[in-house]
């Protein structure tokens, strides 16, 4: 589904299910030894609130730029990150879709779990995408935060 | 109004604000020099739906973030948002 | 594959190869925002030389003794821990092969996170499990560390 | 030697043990009351080829790390292992 970036990371939006399987698969080379993944998914309440679906919008163009942008700061943080892929869905999702995945693979286990968690923690602060949660009775927009320019 | 001393700009909308101005981009025109800040008044001051969120909104410039005192020029990509909440 | 533990944990050792998708799906339940998984696969080379395949070897029924204290451990630590799976490959793995798989889904991320790294870093310091590594020109008995008794 | 001062054990033996003594259990014989220390002492001394792993060996008594010092009864299931390498 994503395209290849010129450094092998897989960079995407997609209004399709996101496969995790099939991106791990595409990412694990040889020399690899540990692969972090995360997903975050659609949970059934929002504070007690009982979620029927969510629709996820992107400024799409900035967005894909930020996610090169948490991959450039992930390679720059772990020289020995080996790939590195950062998925984005968008559209319409129901409980226990995958909204985000974020797969990093490394030799060694630290860096795969550091650069996958920074990559999550990087997407949620700084690439442009807003959602609407609908309940049984209502909807509202998801409170975002403003974004942390520089990586932490 | 001499136009030299206005920008017309076709401002992206996203988010709450997409929904709130019914449409994908909001048409202001804002004096010039213009700044990022004075982009948001000029949205806010157009669109009134959008002023309760006038405190929080974000503007981005050619899809950089760009802080209150970056300059606006004529031909930038300029968009307006609310604070973003992907994951 | 493996079967469900009274806490609804998946734990196991298998001769069979891993399926982490099933396993992830198989855990992932309405209240989940979050899922971390770990992957440990065998790498192509140790310091340099070529690995051919790895044998894992256990002591059985203390390996999984051991693998639900890990599980009753990450618990303890994290109340809001909502399904984990602990499972251990056994047997010839070749290069790329997952040899241990975890899994911890949270309605957050953080505990999805930290559950995860602490069920693997446990898995290495506490359960019996040996590896002999086979190279083009030899094989070694992998070099193992002394358990850890306590958590960190 | 009336057997009173004696414990037999099929000592289970794992990973590089297991490859050295060429099955899955050693018997050994201890002087009562054994320590978990002891049993390393005699698998060491009645397996010749694992003494080079002697500072490095682990002891399980019923399934749990024993430290060296852990009495050790008829019946109890005893296993000795170099450290431990999973993951």
């Amino acid at each position: 589904m994503p395209d290849t970036e010129p450094s092998d990371d897989l960079i995407a939006l997609t209004q399709a299910p996101i496969d995790a399987p099939s991106i791990v698969r595409r990412l694990v080379r040889p020399p690899v030894g540990a692969v972090a993944t995360f997903e975050g998914v659609v949970r059934d309440n929002l504070r007690g609130r009982r979620t029927r679906y969510l629709d996820y919008e992107a400024y799409a163009p900035m967005a894909l730029r930020m996610l090169r942008r948490v991959a450039a700061e992930a390679r720059a943080k772990h020289p020995d990150l080996d790939r590195l892929a950062l998925i984005h869905r968008l559209g319409r999702l129901r409980v226990s879709e995958t909204s985000v995945l974020v797969v990093a693979t490394a030799p060694h286990r630290a860096t795969a779990f550091e650069a996958c968690r920074f990559g999550i923690d990087r997407i949620k602060t700084l690439v442009p995408i807003w959602k609407r949660e609908y309940f049984e009775d209502g909807d509202v927009w998801v409170e975002g935060v403003r974004p942390m320019l520089d990586p932490p | 109004m001499p136009t030299v001393d206005h920008l017309s700009l076709n401002v992206l909308v996203f988010g709450q604000c997409r929904a709130l101005v019914g449409a994908d981009t909001a048409s202001v025109r804002v004096t010039v020099p213009a700044t990022a800040a004075a982009v948001v008044e000029a949205v806010c001051e157009q669109y009134p739906q959008l002023a309760p969120l006038r405190a929080s909104l974000l503007v981005a410039v050619n899809e950089e973030y760009a802080p209150n005192d970056m300059p606006i020029q004529a031909g930038d990509t300029v968009a307006v948002f609310p604070p973003i909440a992907g994951g």
